[in-house]
C-alpha cells in the first residue's frame, strides 16, 4: 500500500492467479443484491421482471435488501428529477464499495419524453457512474433481464486489483459478450 | 455401552473437537437451509428460484452469496459505537450456535449430555437478543434504533411461553436431559398425543425468537428497513444477520424436533436399524420447511398486536397445559 | 363534520340549465354573469366576493356544492391571470366552475382554505406556479419545486431551455415547421 | 366524565398523549422516503414520532414533478395523449381518453360507437390491471411476499392482451381524438375472454388469502378511518371514497362514452378503513371484467375512427372533461385559443387530492398503521406530482 501524490492509498498492482480471481468474479456475478430504487413507471416494469413470468431471481439476483448497505446493484428506473438527484447519489454513496449500476428506461439514460422539462436531470450518469444503459420507455423485462446479463458478463470479465487500485476511476469495458447460463 | 462412550466425551479435548466440528458443519448447513428457503419460497409462489448460479438449479447460489459478501466494503459509520458495533455479530452467532451443545443428533452423539440440557438450551437462545439490541443502539440510526427497542420487547416476551412449553414436556417425561427425553419418547412423540398445544405454543415462541414472519418487526424491510442491522454491511451483515438468523432457525427446529417429535427415534419401530441421525435431520427439515412455509404466506403482526398475543394467549394456554400435564401425570395416565 | 353530508342520503339530479338559474338566484349580490358551456356552469365573480360565494355555494341546502375539485389558473399574459376554482354537488350532479380575474403584476386574493380544507394543496401549487398571493392560506410554502428554484414555470414568459436550441424537431404539420412555430 | 381538574387541561399535549406526565419524553422526527421501500416510489412523510404513536405527519410530494402542464403547452393535441399516459403509469388508457374526449367535444367530432366500445374495452381491462399491482403491493406492505405474485401473474394475462392490440405494456399512445389509431387484430376478443374469465376464477383466492387471514384483519380493520365529509371537501375520489359509503362513480353519475349501455353496480364500503377500501378494490376488479363481458358480447361492426381533419386546431373556448380513473377522477380544463397546441390545460388528478387527507388521518396512528394506510391509500407518485 503506497501512498501516493493526492494522500489517496494505491493498492499497488498484484497479479491475482487466474482460479482465484475467476471464483471471486464469478461469485460477484451470480449474488447480485438488488437495491430496490424504483423511481416511475420503469419501475412497474423493474417489479414485473421479478414477478412469476420473468423471474429475475434464476440470474442471481436477489431483490430482498431494503438497505443500501446490504446492495450491490443499484438499478435506477424511471426519471431523475432535480429534487431527487442528490437522493440519489446518497444513496449510491451509501452503498459498499463493488457495486454497479443500471440505468434502467429513457428517462434516467437521457431524459427521454421529459428532454425540454424544466425540472429533470437530462440523465443519471450526471450523477453516478452507470454500468449498462437499458433503453425503451418502459424496457420490457426481458429488456431489463438482457441488460443484467450484460452486466454479468462485465462482471465476469473484470480485473479486480485493476478496480480497487483507485486510479481506474473509468468504467471497466465489456469484453466480449460470452453465453451467461452455468459456470 | 453407554457410560464408557459417555466417559469418551467427557474428555475435554475430545469435547473441544467435537463443538468445533459441530460449528464448522452449522456453516454449510445455513448454506442449504439458505437455499432450500430461496427454492421453496420460488415454487410457492409460482416461479423457478436461482437457476444459474452453479449450472443445476442454482444449487450454488448462496455459495456464491457467502463468497461475494467476503469482497465486500467493510462500512463502519463514524457516528456509531465503533468497539460494540463490532462485536455484535460474535454475540448473535454464539447464542444461536450455544443450543447445538446439548441436543443429541443420535443416541451417542451428543456433546455434552448435561442433567439440565433442556433449561441450558434456553438460556442460550436468549443471548440473541442483546445482540439485537446492542446493534439497534451501536448504529446511531433512528430506524436500527426502534428496530432494537422492538426486537427486545419481543423476544422478552416471547421467552415465557417457550420456556412454559418446554416446562411441560419436562414435567412429562420426568428429567431436563435432552437425551432422557428423547428416551421417554420410544412409544410416540410427544407431540402428536400427549402435548399437541405444547408443540404449537413452542412453534409459535421459535418463530418470534428467531423474528421471522408473523413476528418479523424487528427486521421489518417495509416500515424500518431491516430493523437493527440496518447500517452493517459485507460480512458483518452475513455473518450478524444472515446466517445468525438461519442457524438459530435450525436450533430452533432441532430442539423443537427434540422435544416433541422424539428427535432420534425411528419413526417406524420397523425401520430401526436405520441410524438415528438421519431420523433426527429428517423431523428438524420438516420443522424447517414448516417455518418457512409460514413465513411466506402470513403478512406481518403489528408489535402491540403481538405482545397481545403473547401474554393474553400464548401464556395462559401454555400454564393450561402444564396444569394438564401434571394431572394426567399424577393420574398416571402419562 | 361527523354528521354524513347530506349527498349520502338522497340524489336529485339537476340540469345545469335549472341549476345555473339557482346559482345566479342565491349570487345575486356577486355582479356576475352565470353562463352554462358544454355541461358545467360557470361563474365571473370579482376577487372580493369569492370567500362569500364559496360558503354560500358550499352551505346553502339548495346548491350543495361539498366537493372541491380543483383550483388553478390562466396566465393571459397582458390582461393578468384568471384563477379557475371547479366545486362539484354530488346530491344534485352539477359541476360550478367560479373565474376571477387578476391584475397581471402582483396578483393577490383571499385564500379559500377558511372553507374548504381541500383548497391548502392546490392553492400552494398556484401560488408556485404562477406567483400568485393568496392571503391568509397557513403556510404557502414551495410544494412541487425544490427551493433554490426562481421562476414561476407555468407564467407564458417562462422560457424552456431546451426549447431554445431547438424548437421542435419532429414537427408534423409541414406550415408549421417552416413557421418554426411559436416559441412557448 | 365529571368534570376534567384544570391542571390536567393545562398539562401539554404530549405529556397528556402519551400518558406519562411526569416523564419528560422528547418527541422523535422520523423521514420516511422519499427512497422507501413502503412508499410507492417517491413519497416523503415527514413524522414526529413519540415512541411508536405519530404525532404529527407530513407529506412532502415534488420528487417526481416532471412539468406536464408546461410540457403539454408544447405538443399539439395528438402528441399530448402520449405524455399523459405517463402520469399514472398504472393506467395509461384511461389517461389518454378524457383528453380525446375534450378534443371531440370542443370540435363535435362524431366518433364511431365500435371506437367507443373498445375504448371501455381497454379502459376496463387497464383498471384491471391497475387494481391487481395494488392488491398486489399492499399485501407485501403489510409482509406477505406471497400474494404480489399470483396478482402479477394475472396482470401479465391481462398485459398480453392489451398489448396484442396496442403494441405496449403500460404506455399505450393508443387512443386519437375521433376514434382510436387502429382496429383491433383478429385474435384480440378471444384472448381478453379468457384473460378476464381467469381473473374471476381466482378473484376468491385473493380474499382468502388475504381478507380471510385474520392477521390482515387485524392490521387492516379500523385502521385509517376516513371520514366522509373529511373526503368530499378535500375533493378524495375513487376507491377510497366509495369505501367511506358515498357512491360517487363518474361512470353512473355523469355517465361518458357507452358506460350508461352497461348494467354494473358500484361497490360501496362502510366505515372508510384500510380493510373497506381493500373490498372495494377486489370488487370493483369483478365490475370491471363483467364490463368486459358485455362490451365484448355488444361489440358493433364499423370502422375505428371518424372523420378527423389533418390540421387538428380547436376553436377558441374552455372545456373541463372528466372521468373515472381506476384511483379517481381525471379531468383536463383544457383552454384553447385556436391555435394547434393547447393554450393552458389544467390536469386534475386523483392521487393529489387522495393524499392531501393523509395528513389527517395518519395523527395518532402507530408507525406500522402508517404503512398499512399509506399502502391502502392507493395512490401513483408521478399522479401526485405531475
Amino acid at each position: 500500500m503506497t501512498v501516493d501524490g493526492d494522500g489517496r492509498q494505491r493498492v499497488h498492482r498484484v497479479r491475482l492467479p487466474k482460479p482465484v480471481s475467476f471464483l471471486l468474479n464469478w461469485s460477484r456475478k451470480y449474488s447480485l443484491w438488488m437495491f430496490q430504487f424504483g423511481l416511475a413507471c420503469c419501475s412497474i416494469e423493474f417489479i414485473a421482471s421479478a414477478m412469476p413470468k420473468h423471474d429475475i431471481m434464476r440470474l442471481g439476483v436477489i431483490p430482498f435488501p431494503a438497505s443500501p448497505r446490504q446492495a450491490d446493484l443499484m438499478v435506477v428506473a424511471g426519471t431523475v428529477t432535480d429534487k431527487m438527484a442528490p437522493a440519489v447519489k446518497r444513496v449510491y454513496e451509501q452503498m459498499p464499495e463493488p457495486k454497479y449500476v443500471i440505468s434502467m428506461g429513457s428517462c434516467s439514460n437521457c431524459g427521454g419524453p421529459y428532454w425540454d422539462s424544466y425540472c429533470v436531470t437530462k440523465g443519471v450518469d450526471q450523477i453516478i457512474p452507470v454500468d449498462v444503459y437499458v433503453p425503451g420507455c418502459p424496457p420490457r423485462p426481458e429488456g431489463l433481464l438482457y441488460g443484467i446479463v450484460r452486466l454479468q458478463n462485465k462482471i465476469q470479465n473484470e480485473d479486480i486489483p485493476e478496480r480497487w487500485s483507485g486510479h481506474a476511476a473509468k468504467i471497466p469495458q465489456i469484453i466480449g459478450t460470452g453465453r451467461s447460463g452455468g459456470i | 455401552m453407554l457410560d464408557t462412550v459417555h466417559h469418551i466425551f467427557a474428555n475435554s479435548v475430545v469435547l473441544l473437537a467435537a463443538r468445533l466440528t459441530v460449528l464448522l458443519l452449522l456453516l454449510p448447513a445455513t448454506l442449504v437451509v439458505g437455499w432450500v428457503e430461496l427454492k421453496v419460497m420460488a415454487h410457492m409462489q409460482h416461479r423457478l428460484g436461482p437457476m444459474y448460479a452453479g449450472a443445476y438449479h442454482g444449487w450454488a447460489q448462496t455459495l456464491a452469496d457467502g463468497l461475494k459478501f467476503i469482497q465486500k466494503e467493510d462500512i463502519i459509520p463514524t457516528a456509531t459505537d465503533r468497539a460494540v458495533f463490532t462485536m455484535v455479530p460474535f454475540i448473535t452467532m454464539l447464542g444461536a450456535s450455544l443450543t447445538f451443545v446439548v441436543i443429541p443428533f443420535s443416541r451417542r452423539w451428543v456433546i455434552a449430555d448435561l442433567d439440565v440440557g433442556l433449561f441450558y438450551a434456553l438460556a442460550a437462545s436468549s443471548i440473541g437478543v442483546i445482540g439485537v439490541l446492542v446493534a439497534g443502539w451501536a448504529s446511531a440510526n433512528k430506524y436500527s434504533l426502534m428496530g432494537g427497542l422492538r426486537a427486545a420487547a419481543q423476544l422478552i416476551a416471547y421467552e415465557l411461553p417457550l420456556v412454559l412449553a418446554a416446562v411441560a414436556v419436562a414435567m412429562q417425561a420426568g428429567s431436563l436431559s435432552l437425551v432422557s427425553i428423547v428416551e421417554a419418547q420410544h412409544a410416540l412423540p410427544f407431540g402428536l398425543w400427549a402435548q399437541p398445544v405444547g408443540f404449537l405454543i413452542f412453534l409459535a415462541a421459535a418463530t418470534a425468537e428467531v423474528t421471522r414472519t408473523p413476528f418479523d418487526m424487528p427486521v421489518a424491510e417495509a416500515e424500518i428497513i431491516t430493523g437493527a442491522f440496518t447500517e452493517y454491511s459485507a460480512m458483518k451483515f452475513a455473518f450478524g444477520l444472515f446466517a445468525a438468523e438461519y442457524i438459530a432457525m435450525i436450533g430452533m427446529s432441532a430442539l423443537a424436533a427434540t422435544l416433541f417429535l422424539g428427535g432420534y427415534k425411528p419413526v417406524v419401530p420397523v425401520l430401526g436399524f436405520v441410524p438415528g441421525i438421519v431420523w433426527f435431520v429428517l423431523k428438524t427439515g420438516v420443522v424447517i420447511f414448516l417455518l418457512i412455509w409460514i413465513r411466506w404466506t402470513f403478512p406481518r403482526l403489528r408489535e402491540d398486536q403481538l405482545q397481545k398475543l403473547a401474554w393474553k394467549v400464548l401464556i395462559p394456554l401454555s400454564l393450561a397445559n402444564i396444569f394438564v400435564t401434571g394431572a394426567l401425570k399424577l393420574a398416571h395416565w402419562i | 363534520m361527523g354528521t354524513p353530508p347530506r349527498s349520502l342520503r338522497s340524489l336529485e339530479r339537476v340540469d345545469p340549465e335549472e341549476f345555473s338559474r339557482r346559482v345566479a338566484l342565491k349570487l345575486e349580490g356577486a355582479a356576475g354573469h352565470v353562463d352554462v358551456r358544454f355541461g358545467a356552469v360557470h361563474v365571473t365573480l370579482p376577487a372580493g366576493d369569492l370567500l362569500a360565494a364559496a360558503r354560500l355555494l358550499q352551505g346553502d341546502p339548495e346548491l350543495d356544492c361539498a366537493y372541491f375539485t380543483f383550483l388553478s389558473a390562466i396566465d393571459w399574459e397582458a390582461e393578468g391571470f384568471e384563477v379557475l376554482v371547479s366545486l362539484y354537488s354530488l346530491t344534485y350532479g352539477a359541476t360550478v366552475i367560479a373565474h376571477v380575474r387578476l391584475p397581471a403584476e402582483d396578483p393577490v386574493m383571499p385564500s379559500l382554505t377558511g372553507v374548504y380544507g381541500g383548497a391548502n394543496w392546490h392553492e400552494r401549487e398556484c401560488a408556485e406556479m404562477f406567483g400568485i398571493l393568496f392571503e391568509g392560506h397557513p403556510n404557502l410554502v414551495k410544494l412541487y419545486l425544490p427551493e433554490d428554484f426562481e421562476g414561476y414555470p407555468l407564467r407564458k414568459s417562462f422560457r424552456l431551455a431546451s426549447r431554445r436550441f431547438k424548437s421542435w424537431p419532429g414537427a408534423k404539420d409541414e406550415e408549421e415547421a417552416q413557421a418554426g412555430g411559436p416559441l412557448r | 366524565m365529571g368534570t376534567v381538574p384544570d391542571d390536567l387541561t393545562r398539562a401539554p399535549i404530549k405529556a397528556r398523549l402519551s400518558g406519562a406526565g411526569v416523564l419528560h419524553t422528547e418527541e422523535m422526527v422520523l423521514n420516511v422516503g422519499p427512497q422507501h421501500p413502503a412508499t410507492h416510489g417517491v413519497l416523503r412523510v415527514l413524522v414526529s414520532v413519540d415512541g411508536e404513536r405519530i404525532v404529527e405527519a407530513e407529506p412532502v410530494i415534488g420528487y417526481m414533478h416532471r412539468g406536464h402542464e408546461k410540457l403539454v403547452e408544447q405538443r399539439d393535441f395528438r402528441q399530448i395523449t402520449n405524455l399523459l399516459s405517463r402520469m399514472d403509469w398504472l393506467s395509461g388508457i384511461n389517461n389518454e381518453i378524457p383528453a380525446s374526449m375534450a378534443v371531440e367535444r370542443m370540435l363535435e367530432l362524431e366518433v364511431p360507437r365500435r371506437a367507443q366500445y373498445l375504448r371501455v374495452i381497454l379502459a376496463e381491462l387497464n383498471r384491471i390491471a391497475n387494481h391487481l399491482m395494488f392488491t398486489g403491493s399492499f399485501g407485501l406492505e403489510l409482509g406477505a411476499t406471497t400474494p404480489v405474485m399470483y396478482a402479477f401473474r394475472e396482470r401479465e394475462l391481462i398485459q398480453e392482451a392489451l398489448e396484442l392490440v396496442t403494441g405496449g405494456r403500460m404506455h399505450f399512445g393508443f387512443i386519437r381524438p375521433g376514434g382510436l389509431k387502429e382496429d383491433i387484430p383478429r385474435g384480440f376478443v378471444e384472448l381478453a375472454r379468457r384473460g378476464v374469465r381467469q381473473l374471476v376464477q381466482k378473484i376468491p383466492d385473493y380474499e382468502n388469502l388475504l381478507m380471510g387471514n385474520e392477521i390482515f384483519k387485524q392490521r387492516t380493520v379500523g385502521v385509517g378511518v376516513l371520514d366522509p365529509a373529511l373526503a368530499l371537501d378535500h375533493g378524495v375520489s375513487g376507491p377510497i371514497l366509495r369505501a367511506c359509503g358515498i357512491p360517487h362513480d363518474i361512470r353512473k353519475v355523469d355517465p361518458y362514452l357507452v358506460y350508461d349501455e352497461f348494467d354494473f353496480e358500484v361497490p360501496v364500503g362502510q366505515q372508510g378503513d384500510s380493510f373497506d377500501r381493500f373490498w372495494v378494490l377486489i370488487q370493483e376488479m369483478r365490475t370491471s371484467a363483467r364490463i368486459v363481458e358485455q362490451a365484448l358480447d355488444g361489440l358493433p361492426a364499423g370502422s375505428h375512427i371518424g372523420a378527423v381533419p389533418k390540421r387538428l386546431t380547436l376553436p377558441e373556448g374552455q372545456i373541463y372533461c372528466h372521468a373515472e380513473n381506476p384511483l379517481g377522477e381525471l379531468g383536463y380544463y383544457l383552454v384553447s385559443d385556436g391555435g394547434a397546441r393547447p393554450y393552458r390545460m389544467k390536469i386534475r388528478t386523483p392521487s393529489f387530492s387522495n393524499i392531501s387527507v393523509a395528513a389527517h388521518m395518519l395523527r395518532g396512528a402507530f408507525v406500522p398503521d402508517m404503512i398499512a394506510i399509506l399502502g391502502s391509500m392507493f395512490f401513483v407518485v408521478g399522479d401526485i406530482d405531475r
